[in-house]
């Protein structure tokens, strides 16, 4: 399992390559996605959202793996990485009216290369291997971007899984298939999942390398991706692009805001887990490295608040959207029928008023 | 079967989708649930809540997230005699696991004349109108009642729902059990703590009356009532048909209704097109159409994907969108 | 658009789909073919005969065995901007990427607000009658009409194949391409050289008729004709509408020729409930009710899963009960 | 891989323990195979039989295996298994029926332990992990019945093959996933099926063993299908009781009679693959041990002979269904929709003829 940092931050791998900022920066999109995390959970406790996947204790491997990224590369997340998405372009606002309801939340900015997440476990995963064949396709070897996939360990289960890293294997494309393996499917640990020792080795019945990382070290994180990527651009003599990459990490909150956990896993190896929380260790590092203090950590925070509050500001003053606003986006152009049902109800909710619509059933 | 003779609680549907698989868990040995979640966590909406205390690992069994597995590996125990009864988690989740409910489920018994038969229960959450993420609402009843070999069950009160599951149980045909998440736990009813079946393939009247036929199922069968009892103050009797089945689907009970009253709306909250609304108007005007008077109106959901859920009550079908449907029907 | 002024060849069913993607190959460097044998071998119906060896094989692409990888990996291809035309090779093995297909590709658009959209078209010959091994002739168009965002064409003729699959191919959504294979080789017919489109969505009228409409679509045209043939000498005249397109259905030109008829009967070989029919009769009473003269005929495929070839002949409707539909509706 | 005989029928490996009568019943049943297999094949090209998937080259895995169960095992066969079914109790004059079209043929009988074939590709894997599942539930450790499943190499892609390999390494079900890789999907080659070196390293990803065997030699079948059978009945502290076999082949014939391999293979290819043709290898060695001569081998082509005519004329003297059966096996019990619609069904027949179904369209 590759390793840069322990668990109390001290180094014991190669320490990649990054500059002072971009060392900071990664430490400063953790506390974001942290505090982000904390913010909406608590909307959601208030009713002012509805459900929402908390990702605490996966920031070491959502942001150590989006820094990774060129600024062409892609990433194709599911339902949990607004971490990553965040990182990648996607602003914050985005991911709170997504989670409010509002389908704006979807519109991904055209200069973020972040495909839509989808909820349905592992469906996004040839998507992801179709969008780096394409590239492939049309670029051939010069083709110089890659398309990072992102699932969770109950997500290999699924024939999607399998599907999609065999044609990624048999097309040779550019893909890095990153499993945030965080021991649960919802209520289902990581043993019941699959009998395979490791999520990783499963790489081996596609042709192609799977890695273990620890998935709360975010520059071993960072490290392998980074590896990963440049084998998917540039692989070496006998190398195969693709690569599976398992982050080892653990949810720390509950599977969604609907979710129960103590219902099926004990405190303790809650408690367990969070002795390697990515961020004190990061932040260790970057301390004794010189780079952060208490000062500079005061700041970091104070800056993640404000951003944080604007955005929940800027989602939560966002109109509602347009009620007949659910015909659009259905084909480029509306069908006769999708027009006369659009009318319809433009007529029936001029009749009766909003009221008989939003009435509690 | 009456109910006042007996012991009965006072149960949800969802309580009573529990009462019914521990009813039949504790009947007979072969009976057995499995999905996602459904083990310690006792199901995402509790439906299997303490049955893995209860009963132990190898009958309320979690499973890795793979719906195909999930189905697949049901139709190969059932083929050998258990009587697996496989939760999907939200019906919106099924298609990965189409093939083997089209393909396998459904065609067991025909493919090998009946040598190998199915007594299972696939039973899945479906509808909207709970503020869930996307996916979580569909209702598409329609494209397993398109497919020969299966049974299509879809409750709206507590009492049927055990009766109605119990019958599918013991069905010794495959049978998709469709759960009115939205009214899950919505109301109470009196359940007897026995066990009892609700056939399957009756519909039953919930409200009788003169001058429309309303023809529902499902979570769709309360704004339908509330629509009837609003237009009662207008002068409209309208009578209300709870499918109960949607496949097979009582046909002598749609006709008869209508044969009453010669006017119908079919209210149901999966997409209009290609939806069942269709076949009952068929139905309808096949074998009654001397009978009827007006237009068959539908009201149900729209051609559009299940918006996420700041637009989702706009998008159901409502009180005021049935009594509107009622009212052409019988103004016409 | 009239042939006269242009070359033709005269091709069967299955060449023009083969000219259709040829054309568009050559017009448009993004569009490629993809699916199981459709390479080196030409596609088990040699539907895509000789493209790999002209477009090389980088846009003829023979994939894995894994219908949901297929649709799943041009769905990520398409969102790329690419243009790709997937084939199942029997709409019956479409089912284990259902998932794929409902949720994927029908919903991209809506789901990333069209930031994402796809620009591609899922080819599968489909239905009964070439004495084919079970699940090689399933007609379930129903579902796919069923679900928002896909379109779903159903070709009768060479001309129509090649207009269509052309306007499909150039379809910035995504369409769903059912090709009757009964008849992929039944007939020839004036196919243009050059492109051209035919609109998706749009009915034609195979024969004018006064007396009683035949609404059908793809392989069911050709039964549908000869039986309005035969009752001419009967004197009864029908009309025969190929509907060419079942999402999004002309309901205009179906409701026209109802108001002129007033009499119809609707004829496909996909099982009678829930099948399309049910939408088209639904339609016609909804918008023409005060034209019908008597109740809308179903000549359909059976409920039941479709037989082995011993027997398929009396599962498919054929023009004896087209014309036993159409006298039941004359002489209603 | 496993090999016991060379490709001249020399032996290399440890011969399987049989008796006489065994050895000489493998071959018969190889030889009774072939035969069946060829006059299907000229019965579908005089137009007496539909579509028929030939298993020429194939009988070697096929019997090898069949003959390795025990009388309470199972077999979940795909559509060209008819050598295995044969084996296991299937008479040869279903698989005809079955082939001319006629339900009737898919009628198990009730003492043979073999599933009804389906045809779609891998579908047939999660059931018998879900047979096999029952078994161990109703038995727990107790269970002694193994439940093996074939499959072809193009199946390994299909997500069911995973999902219901994965489900049986999670529970440990008695099962031995056989899969015939006659190293052509239709026309797709097995490179390019996966890139994975070996089908059998898949078994990797599901936490249990893997082997491959030379699928052409009876006896190396015999003798690694014996080896997982046991396994999966009683397996060892630490063993799994899953198998996945990958038995290497060659099918001679096209894919199915409607296919025309010359599109895609070189014929060069067939005959490398034909100089290690199951039947004169495990002739070879039978002859060497003395079991066969010139005499017996005549006299088993004539008893072959015999029983396969009989078989066609058993099948071709079965009078055709009754077209009202298309109605039957639906449900148990009929509902009132499709007994109005076989009343139609009845009426229109009866009004038109069956001239009128029958005359081509
Ligand atoms: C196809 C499908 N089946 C079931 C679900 C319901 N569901 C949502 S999340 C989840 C567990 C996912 O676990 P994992 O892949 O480990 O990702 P995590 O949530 O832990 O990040 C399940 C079962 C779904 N969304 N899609
Ligand atoms: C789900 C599905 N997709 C496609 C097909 C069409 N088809 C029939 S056999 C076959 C190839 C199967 O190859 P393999 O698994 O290697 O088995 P083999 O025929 O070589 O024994 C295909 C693609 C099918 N039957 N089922
Ligand atoms: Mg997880
Ligand atoms: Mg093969």
């Amino acid at each position: 399992m590759v390793q840069v940092l322990d668990e109390e931050g001290g180094v014991v791998g190669d320490v990649p390559d990054l500059s002072e900022e971009e060392f900071v920066a990664m430490y400063r999109h953790m506390k974001l996605a942290r505090h982000f995390d904390e913010r909406a959970v608590s909307l959601q406790r208030q009713g002012r959202m509805g459900t929402y996947p908390p990702l605490s204790g996966q920031e070491g491997a959502q942001i150590g793996s989006a820094l990774a990224l060129s600024e062409d590369d892609w990433i194709v997340p599911s339902y949990r990485e607004h971490g990553a998405a965040m990182v990648r372009g996607l602003p914050l606002k985005q991911t709170l009216l997504y989670w409010m309801g509002d389908e704006r939340g979807s519109l991904v900015p055209e200069d973020a290369n972040v495909f839509t997440p989808a909820v349905p476990i592992a469906s996004q995963i040839p998507h992801a291997t179709g969008m780096a064949w394409a590239d492939k396709l049309r670029h051939g070897d010069e083709t110089d971007r890659a398309f990072l996939c992102y699932f969770g360990d109950g997500a290999t289960s699924e024939g999607d899984f399998h599907e999609g890293l065999n044609f990624a294997g048999v097309f040779d494309t550019p893909n890095v298939f990153f499993c945030n393996n965080n021991q649960w499917a919802i209520s289902v640990p990581r043993e019941r999942q699959t009998n395979s020792e490791t999520l990783a080795q499963k790489a081996v019945a596609y042709g192609f390398e799977g890695v273990q990382v620890d998935g709360m070290d975010p520059l071993a994180v960072y490290a392998a991706t980074t590896e990963a990527l440049e084998k998917a651009k540039d692989p070496a003599d006998g190398e195969r692009r693709p690569t599976l990459i398992e982050a080892v990490q653990y949810r720390f909150g509950a599977h969604t805001t609907a979710d129960d956990p103590s219902q099926y896993r004990e405190d303790e190896e809650v408690q367990r887990w969070k002795a390697r929380d990515p961020i004190p260790r990061l932040e260790r590092f970057l301390r004794d490295q010189g780079l952060l203090d208490d000062d500079r950590v005061e700041t970091i925070e104070a800056s993640v608040r404000e951003e944080v509050a604007d955005a929940i500001d800027a989602a939560e003053s966002t109109v509602r959207p347009e009620p007949s606003s659910m015909f659009e986006h259905v084909y480029a152009e509306q069908p006769p029928e999708l027009r006369r049902q659009s009318e319809a109800f433009a007529r029936v909710r001029e009749e009766y008023g909003d009221e008989a619509f939003l009435e509690e059933q | 079967m009456s109910t006042q003779d007996q012991a009965t609680q006072n149960l949800t549907i969802v309580q009573s989708v529990r009462d019914a698989l521990a009813t039949e868990m504790t009947r007979d040995d072969d009976v057995l649930v499995m999905g996602e979640d459904v083990g310690k966590n006792g199901g995402v909406f509790r439906a299997t809540e303490g049955l893995h205390d209860e009963f132990g690992e190898d009958r309320v069994i979690d499973t890795p997230l793979a719906e195909s597995g999930i189905v697949g590996t049901a139709v190969g125990m059932a083929a050998m005699g258990l009587k697996p009864v496989p939760e999907i988690q939200f019906s919106g989740f099924a298609y990965p696991g189409f093939d083997q409910i089209v393909s396998h489920m459904a065609r067991l018994r025909t493919r090998s004349r009946s040598r190998y038969t199915l007594p299972m229960v696939l039973r899945a959450p479906y509808g909207g109108g709970i503020r869930a993420p996307e996916h979580h609402s569909e209702s598409k009843e329609a494209f397993y009642a398109h497919e020969a070999g299966l049974k299509v069950v879809m409750p709206s009160t507590p009492y049927d729902t055990k009766g109605l599951l119990i019958s599918a149980i013991r069905d010794p045909d495959p049978v998709v059990f469709m759960e009115p998440k939205l009214i899950y736990r919505a109301f109470r009813g009196e359940v007897p703590e026995d066990d009892y079946e609700v056939p399957i393939g009756e519909a039953t009247t919930r409200r009788e009356g003169s001058d429309v036929s309303v023809f529902t199922y499902g979570a769709m069968t309360r704004p339908s009532l509330e629509a009837a009892e609003e237009l009662a103050d207008e002068g409209i009797d309208a009578e209300v048909v709870d499918l109960r089945t949607v496949s097979p689907m009582d046909r002598e009970a749609i006709v008869e209704s209508f044969e009453k009253t010669g006017r119908a709306c079919v209210v149901h909250e999966a997409p209009k097109t290609g939806g069942l609304a269709g076949e009952i108007t068929a139905t309808l005007q096949e074998e009654a159409l001397l009978y009827q008077e007006a237009p068959v109106r539908r009201v149900t959901g729209y051609d559009v994907p299940y918006p996420l859920y700041a637009l989702e009550d706009y998008y159901m079908p409502n009180a005021a969108r049935v009594a509107d449907g009622i009212k052409e029907a019988v103004e016409f």
